[in-house]
C-alpha cells in the first residue's frame, strides 16, 4: 500500500480568494486507500487531489474551482512550474515533494 | 535624406545609440525597429507604459486602440494621461503623449470598440499585435484576429498585485535566425479553449490594482516586442512560457506552457474558426471592464 | 474640507479607488500614502518610471534630484521628458510631467549633483529614498546617508537587459507591524564593503540600455516604496533579498543576501562613518555616468 | 579520496563579458588531488574553484574578476541563491550538483 504524500500546494491570480487567501500551504496526503477505501487505484493522481481538496480546503462557492471532476476553465494547474497538460493532466501520479500550483488567469489591464 | 550606413540616417543612430550599443540590437535591429508596425490595443495601465517604451525605441508606426475615454481614477497607472486629458478619448490622449516623446514615428488612434467587424481591419497593417486589454472577450477576439492574420500575440494582463506575461502565436518562419521554421508556440486556445465563467473574472475597477503592476508588465511586453522585432529566436521570448509576478513578495517565476495543439480550433492546421465569431456571446460576458460599484467604499 | 472616514477627503477615495480597494492598502494605506515623503535620486531611466507611479499613487510629497540636462539620447527610457525638453533640466522637467498627472502632491526639483555636503540636508527632508541614480560614488554616497539619517532605501539598477533591484537599510522598528522591531535588514556596505574597480563598471552610455529594463526596475522600486510606506513588513519587501532580472530572457531570480554586519562601517551600532566623506575619492571615480565615445558607432 | 564534482556555473551582470559572454556553463571538476596534486585538503572549495575558473575559462583581464585569492569587490558570489557568506566565502565545500552565480552589481540607471 502506498504511503503518504507530501505537497507543496500554490493557488494564485486569484484562486486563494477561495481557501482563505492562504497562497501556498504545505499538505500531507494520507495513503490513499485510507482516504478512499473504495478505490480502484493505489497511487494519488490529481484527480483525487481535487476531491480531497473540496473535502478539506475549498472554503466556498466550488464552482469557481471545479466544474465536473476537474478545475473549471480559465484555471491553469501546474505541476513542478509545467502545464499539467504535458504530464496526463487528472491521470498524473503525484509524487513526494511535488509543486501543484492552480493559477487563475487574469483579464486585467 | 543623408543615410549613415545602409539604411538609418545619422540623427537615428545618434537618437537611438544607447539600444544600437546592444549587441542583440545593434544598427540592423534598430533598422527593423524603424520598419515595424505595432498594434497595442488597450490604452489603459498596461498600454501606456508598453507604448511608451515602444515609441522610445522608435518603433516606426504604433496604432492604439481605446474606445474608453480617461478617468480620474485611471491617472494613477495610466501613465500617458494627465488630469486634463479627463473625459476625452484615451487613444488620443495617448497618441499625443507618444508624439511628444517621438516625432519621427507615426502614431494612430483609434477610438473604437474593437469587434469582430472591425478587428481584421486594423489588426492586418501591423506585424506584432499587444494585448493590453482588460476583458475576456476582446482576449478571444485578439487571439483568434491573430490565428487568422498570423501574427505574434504579446499578452499581458494585471491585477491587484499580480501580473501575467506570455508570447501567443509564435511562428518561427517568419524569422529567419530560427534553426527550425516550422516551430510554432501555443495560441490562448491551445491554453484556455473554452472562457472562464463570467462570475470568476475579476476587474481592475471592481477588485483594484496597484499602479506599478501593470507597469511591469507592460514595459516587459514592450521588451518582447523589440526583441521579437530584431529577430531574437522563440528560446529568448516568453513562447510557451507563462511569466507570472506577484507583487505582495515581489515573486517572479517562469512556467512551461504546453506546446500548440494540432487541434486547436483557432491556430491549428485546418481551425474551425475561419472567420470571427461573436466574442461576448462566446464568453457570455461583456467586451468592457466591470465597473466599480462605489458604494463598497 | 469635506472629510470623508478620518482623515482622506472624499475625492481622494474616488481617485485613488483603484488601489484603495486592495486589502494591502484600504483607506489607512491610502492615508499613509497621502502623507508620505520620498525622494528619487536621478530623473533618468529608472528615476522617471519610479516617480511616476508614485505620483500616480498620491504620495504627497516628491523630491527629485538630477543635476543633468535632457539628452535626445535619453529619451528612450527616460519618459517624463519629451523632445521639446531637450537641454533643459531633467529634474525640472520631470517635475513638470509629474504635477500635470497629480496637482494634488507637492513636487520639488532639485537641480543639483548630490555631494557630501548637500546631500544629508536634502534627504533629511524625506522618509524613504530610491536610489535611481547611474554611478557608484553616488551609491554609497546614498547609502551613508541613509545609514545616517536612518532612511530605507529603495536601490535599483539597470544596464543592458540587465536589472538589480533591493531596499538597503530597512528597519523594523519603524514599522509597528512587524513582530520582530529589532530587525534590520542589510546595508549597501555590509554586502559591498569595497568599491569595483572603475575599470570594471559600465555605463548605459557607454554599453547601452534596452529602455524597458529600468522601466521594469523603475515601477518596482515605486512598488516597493508603496508597500514600505503602508506599512508591509520585511518577509514582503526586498530586505535582504536582491532581485536579479535578465531580459534577454526573460528571467527573474530572487537571492538572499548577507544578513546586516555587526561591524559594518555605515549602519553598525559604532559606525566609523559619522559624516559624509569624499566619495569620488573613496571609489577612484566621478559621480557621474561615462560617457560614450561616439567614435565607436 | 574525493570524486569529481558537477556544478552549474552562472554569470551575471557583465561577468559573462570575462567567459565569452556565456552565461550558464556545466562543469566537472576532477577528483581534487588529481588537478591539485600537492593540496592539503581533499574536497573542492571555492577557493580552488576560484584558481580552477582562472586556469580554465578566464579569457582575458583576470583583474576584473580577481584580487589577490578572492574575486574582486563588486562581485557577489551566489551559492544555490544565497550569498556565499552565509556560506563561509572561500571555504565553502563544493558538494555535487551546487550552482555558483557570480553577479557583477549593476550601477547604470
Ligand atoms: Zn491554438
Ligand atoms: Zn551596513
Amino acid at each position: 500500500m502506498a504511503a503518504s504524500v507530501k505537497l507543496h500546494l500554490q493557488f494564485g491570480g486569484g484562486a486563494e480568494l477561495l481557501f482563505d487567501k492562504i497562497k501556498k500551504r504545505e499538505i500531507e496526503l494520507p495513503a490513499l486507500k485510507k482516504y478512499f477505501p473504495d478505490c480502484q487505484h493505489d497511487k494519488w493522481n490529481i484527480r483525487d487531489l481535487l476531491v480531497w481538496i473540496k473535502d478539506n480546503l475549498l472554503r466556498e462557492r466550488p464552482e469557481l474551482f471545479l466544474q465536473g471532476d476537474s478545475v473549471r476553465p480559465g484555471i491553469l494547474v501546474l505541476i513542478n512550474d509545467a502545464d499539467w497538460e504535458l504530464y496526463g493532466e487528472l491521470d498524473y501520479e503525484l509524487q513526494d515533494n511535488d509543486t501543484i500550483m492552480f493559477i487563475s488567469t487574469l483579464h486585467g489591464g | 535624406k543623408v543615410y549613415y550606413g545602409d539604411k538609418l540616417p545619422k540623427w537615428a543612430i545618434e537618437r537611438y545609440s544607447r539600444q544600437i550599443l546592444l549587441p542583440d540590437i545593434g544598427v540592423q535591429g534598430q533598422e527593423k525597429l524603424c520598419a515595424a508596425k505595432v498594434l497595442v490595443v488597450g490604452a489603459g495601465g498596461l498600454g501606456c507604459p508598453a507604448s511608451v517604451y515602444l515609441a522610445g525605441a522608435g518603433v516606426g508606426e504604433i496604432g492604439i486602440v481605446d474606445y474608453d475615454s480617461v478617468d480620474l481614477t485611471n491617472i494613477h497607472r495610466q501613465i500617458l494621461h494627465t488630469e486634463r486629458d479627463q473625459n476625452t478619448s484615451k487613444a488620443e490622449s495617448a497618441a499625443d503623449t507618444l508624439r511628444s516623446i517621438n516625432s519621427h514615428i507615426k502614431i494612430t488612434p483609434y477610438t473604437v470598440q474593437l469587434d469582430s467587424n472591425n478587428a481584421l481591419g486594423i489588426a492586418s497593417r501591423y506585424d506584432v499585435i499587444l494585448d493590453c486589454s482588460d476583458n475576456v472577450p476582446t482576449r478571444y477576439l485578439l487571439n483568434d484576429v491573430c490565428a487568422i492574420a498570423k501574427k505574434p500575440l504579446i499578452s499581458g494582463s494585471a491585477l491587484k498585485m499580480e501580473g501575467q506575461l506570455t508570447v501567443y502565436g509564435y511562428r518561427a518562419d517568419r524569422n529567419h535566425n530560427e534553426k527550425d521554421l516550422s516551430h510554432q508556440g501555443p495560441c490562448y486556445r491551445c491554453v484556455f479553449p473554452n472562457p472562464p465563467p463570467a462570475e470568476a473574472v475579476g476587474s481592475c475597477s471592481a477588485n483594484g490594482v496597484a499602479g506599478p503592476v501593470p507597469g511591469v508588465i507592460g514595459a516587459l511586453q514592450a521588451l518582447e516586442a523589440i526583441k521579437l522585432i530584431v529577430g531574437q529566436t522563440h528560446e529568448k521570448l516568453l513562447v510557451g512560457r507563462l511569466l507570472i509576478f506577484d507583487g505582495e513578495d515581489v515573486t517572479f517565476r517562469t512556467v512551461k506552457l504546453r506546446p500548440r495543439n494540432s487541434q486547436c480550433a483557432a491556430c491549428s492546421e485546418s481551425p474551425t474558426i475561419t472567420r470571427l465569431v461573436d466574442y461576448e456571446a462566446f464568453c457570455k460576458a461583456q467586451a468592457k471592464e466591470k465597473d466599480l460599484d462605489l458604494q463598497i467604499l
